[in-house]
């Protein structure tokens, strides 16, 4: 049991990040609840590639022994990129909701929208 | 953005070139040590974000325009896709690897513990495709980003 | 009896429009023209290459369900002694029935755009997304790898949040984008996560293997909870529909149509996982003691009849005319997921099929129904530049074909007699009847009061006096009403030959669904 | 406190729960149940593609398809923040 604590730090990262995005009103920590949540998921697959004692899977100048396995961290690889891309745009589109209404809380914009 | 101080302006420049070369290393070493396309992609795209940050949005949006970035990273975007419809032509599969296997061009069977650059078939290739993509993309988006920002500032609205 | 055609097609129906995606920057740096041209090129060309593999594959499936394969990158001879690494494309009857739906909307919507965004600028990104929407929506349709699907997923959810935000100099559409894209992320982390719990116990991303491996244990209930919630999110479903509604009506015209094929999508991502990735399970109650496929049955019901009431009603109070299409779609979205949730709950049984039938059936119609519906919508905004019913009236003598297209959208989507959306509705009462016969009779009587709705939309904006401010109202360009009569003509048709389609199509897409032992062996047992 | 917010705490503390019992149920870490696709590239990255780097013959040859899809979505970003900032004939 011991040895889950690395899920447990997954688990806990996503939780907070869905914290943020419940009870925050700030359309920018909003967004960084989203980014918990994806770090977190991200964390949680390179958690699942990791065997005990291995090395990293690549064979230039390597050691020799047990690989880690390679396929969660090209998942990985895949998934930080999209996150990138996504955060770009969720932040542009802030930009814009701020100039149009000058504010960033939800309540307000939803108000304002009335 | 603004323009920051002379200090800054001169290390950034001592700087660039440096974070550039291990940028494009990452790229041309994906197949080899830790990194690829993507991560030296970033690399490069954050030295050019640390020339944007030095000397403004202004300054770098005069030497270089979106418009031009986007072209670089469909011309990134079609190299890649092109590759893979070479597979197709070559080796009968989309995506197939088709150049592992020959002696001349990047076809060698490597051996482990040795870095032979000339390895790994298409796979260098697309990670310069990529890299030619994630560079211009990511250095687009900030440059768009903080261009806008820049402009609301001045109160033009 | 089969057209001859590449193996290779499956891979050209995602790479024709990401090619055509990838070159449109550069094209439109020449001209404009050139690009509306090279746009609406590719996609046909997608339609064309779209229709001959459904032709294809539903002759096929017609005797016995058929898959087609394409491993990328490797032999296309699957070896079953080594694990499956790379990513197959697995396509049967159902996927490319959802593809037919998306490539046709995609191709109305963009002959669409050529007049109806004429004055916007920003055209060639534009043009760009919306090649790129495409190809998100059909990966996420004929792939058989769940972490590709996820992959397809984003694109087409960022894409669409793009394009909805279009208009930004309203900040009301910023806004939409916004919440779009929050619930869109959110679903896709969820996805996400639970493909990495899926992949952490059986280390496979093939749907088929996992499929074959899965032990519905307590991590296998999680992840058939979060892709079901993620995914049901993604469609619209009640009490997550807030999004769609705004997204919906702050979209262009064009933009909403396509936004429809996106929700159908995600539609079919909770139909794949149901069916086929939890199929063993699901579809054999006898295999376990509890019976799951009731549990989760009664569990969409509910929420479906929810949907049916909430979006019905909201209709009926709007005065926003893509607003009101918008939770009709919503109550659309409900019959659909009503006759998904009777044929799990009444699986094994012949009305627990016949549900099935009019749900696949009911998509393919909610598609061509809303899409029409928005698109009379676009162009009524086009005319006038007006989205208020309450301003609008007497249109009906200047834009003639505009009023035909809008009647026949209008009794296509309440279901009534000679048209498409009759024919799914009544095997979808007919099966709901047999499960429950207050689930019908909800379903008949928000039925008509849909119709009331439209008949309300109808009156205060067609009909009545010509109004002043509307003198010079003209009918909308030939390119939009084209686009508007394809639809229209296909509707018609549907309506006219449903037992023709209902044979043809559809029947195949549900064994596609329901044969999962089928579908397993075919990918899994080589050849 | 408003309902809402409790309704909202009530739901989080469910999935908190949830979520921590199956993060006890997880494999152990670094001791993965099923290693046997991965196995697969380590074995054979080097015979099939020739690239020393497994992760790089996993992103750019077995799952170069992903990879596709991936350069895709920033491709989309790109194309969708440059319109959102696109400047407007007014």
């Amino acid at each position: 049991m011991i040895y889950n604590i690395p899920y447990i730090a997954v688990v806990c990262l996503i939780l907070i990040g869905l914290y943020a995005l419940v009870y925050k009103r700030n359309l920018i920590k909003m967004i960084i609840g989203i980014t918990l949540i994806q770090s977190g998921v991200n964390l949680f697959l390179i958690t699942l590639g990791y065997r005990k004692g291995s090395i990293a899977p690549i064979y230039t100048s390597s050691p020799g022994g047990i690989m880690a396995l390679p396929i969660p961290q090209a998942l990985t690889l895949t998934s930080i990129v999209i996150g990138v891309a996504v955060l770009a745009l969720m932040l542009s589109l802030v930009i814009h909701i701020y100039r149009h209404y000058g504010t960033l809380d939800v309540r307000k914009i939803g108000r304002l929208n009335k | 953005m603004s323009e920051m101080s002379k200090i800054v302006r001169t290390i950034t420049s001592i700087a660039f070139p440096f974070a550039m070369i291990y940028g494009l290393y990452v790229i041309a070493h994906g197949h080899l040590t830790p990194g690829g396309g993507f991560q030296g992609g970033a690399i490069v795209a954050s030295a050019c974000v640390m020339i944007l940050v030095a000397f403004g949005s202004k300054w770098t949006l005069d030497k270089i325009k979106e418009k031009r970035l986007s072209v670089f990273e469909s011309i990134g975007a079609v190299a890649f896709i092109g590759l893979a419809f070479l597979g197709l032509i070559f080796g009968t599969v989309f995506f197939n690897n088709f150049l592992v296997g020959n002696e001349y061009l990047f076809g060698v069977i490597p051996t482990t513990g040795v870095a032979n650059i000339n390895t790994a078939g298409i796979l260098p290739l697309m990670n310069f495709a990529v890299g030619l993509k994630v560079i211009a993309g990511l250095f687009a988006i900030v440059l768009v980003m903080a261009y806008a920002t820049t402009n609301y500032k001045e109160g033009k609205k | 009896m089969s057209i001859p055609l590449p193996e290779y097609t499956p891979a050209l129906i995602i790479a024709i429009p990401l090619l055509g995606a990838f070159l449109t920057p550069l094209i439109s740096r020449i001209n404009d023209k050139l690009r509306n041209i090279f746009v609406i090129l590719v996609l046909g060309l997608n339609l064309f290459f779209v229709s001959i593999l459904a032709y294809n594959i539903f002759t096929k499936s017609a005797q016995e369900p058929y898959i087609m394969k394409y491993v990328f990158g490797g032999s296309q001879n699957i070896d079953l002694t080594l694990p499956i690494v790379r990513i197959l494309f697995e396509v049967d009857a159902m996927s490319i029935f959802m593809a037919i739906i998306a490539s046709t909307l995609m191709f109305v919507a963009v002959i669409y755009s050529w007049a109806f965004m004429k004055e916007n600028t920003g055209l060639d990104k534009y043009y760009t997304l919306m090649l790129l929407l495409t190809a998100g929506m059909l990966g996420m349709m004929l792939t058989g790898d769940l972490f590709n699907f996820f992959v397809f997923l984003e694109i087409t959810s960022i894409s669409s949040a793009a394009l909805v935000a279009f208009w930004t100099h309203k900040g009301e559409s910023v806004e939409a984008g916004f919440k779009y894209i929050l619930i869109s992320t959110i679903g896709a982390l969820f996805v996400l996560f639970a493909i990495a719990i899926l992949y952490g116990q059986y280390d496979a991303l093939n749907i088929a293997v996992l499929a074959n491996a899965i032990q519905y244990t307590f991590l296998d209930k999680i992840a058939l909870v979060l892709l079901i919630v993620a995914l049901a999110m993604k469609a619209g479903i009640v009490p997550m529909h807030m999004w769609l509604p705004d997204s919906y009506s702050r979209a262009p015209a064009t933009v909403t149509v396509a936004l429809v094929g996106a929700t159908l999508a995600s539609l079919y991502g909770v139909l794949r996982v149901i069916f086929t990735l939890y199929g063993n399970i699901l579809l054999d109650p006898a295999k376990f003691d509890i019976p799951v496929n009731i549990f989760i049955g009664w569990l969409i019901i509910p929420l479906a009849v929810i949907s049916i009431i909430v979006g019905v009603m909201m209709a009926l109070r709007q005065t926003d005319f893509k607003r009101l299409i918008a939770f009709a779609a919503v109550a659309e979205i409900g019959y659909i997921f009503l006759a998904i949730g009777t044929g799990l709950a009444a699986m094994g049984t012949e009305y627990g099929r016949t549900a099935l039938e009019g749900g696949i059936f009911h998509i393919i119609n909610d598609a061509l129904d809303v899409g029409l519906l928005f698109l009379v919508a676009g162009a009524i905004y086009y005319a006038t530049k007006e989205w208020s019913l309450n301003e609008m009236g007497g249109l009906a003598r200047n834009m003639k074909y505009t009023t035909i297209f809008f009647i026949i959208g209008l009794f296509a989507v309440a279901g009534m007699p000679p048209f498409n959306g009759f024919a799914s509705k009544l095997l979808i009462y007919e099966s709901t009847f047999q499960l429950n016969p207050i689930l019908a009779i909800v379903a008949i009587l928000c039925s008509i009061l849909l119709l009331a709705a439209f008949v309300k939309v109808f009156h205060s904006a067609f009909m009545g006096p010509k109004l002043p401010k509307f003198k010079d109202v003209k009918e909308v360009p030939k390119s939009m009403l084209f686009a508007m009569g394809i639809l229209a003509c296909i509707i018609i048709f549907f309506g006219l030959f449903p037992g023709l389609v209902l044979e043809n199509i559809v029947r195949p897409a549900v064994d596609a669904l329901l044969s999962n032992a089928q579908y397993l062996s075919m990918v899994l047992g080589g050849a | 406190m408003s309902k809402r917010n409790l309704a909202a705490a009530a739901s989080l503390s469910i999935i908190a729960v949830i979520f921590l019992f199956s993060a006890l149920l997880m494999h152990s870490f670094g001791v993965p149940d099923e290693s046997e696709m991965d196995q697969y590239v380590i074995d054979n990255t080097q015979a099939e593609t020739g690239a020393n780097n497994g992760v790089t013959s996993v992103v750019f040859d077995y799952r170069g398809f992903d990879t596709l899809g991936e350069a895709t979505v920033l491709f989309t970003a790109v194309a969708g923040v440059i319109m959102i900032f696109r400047r407007r004939k007014e």
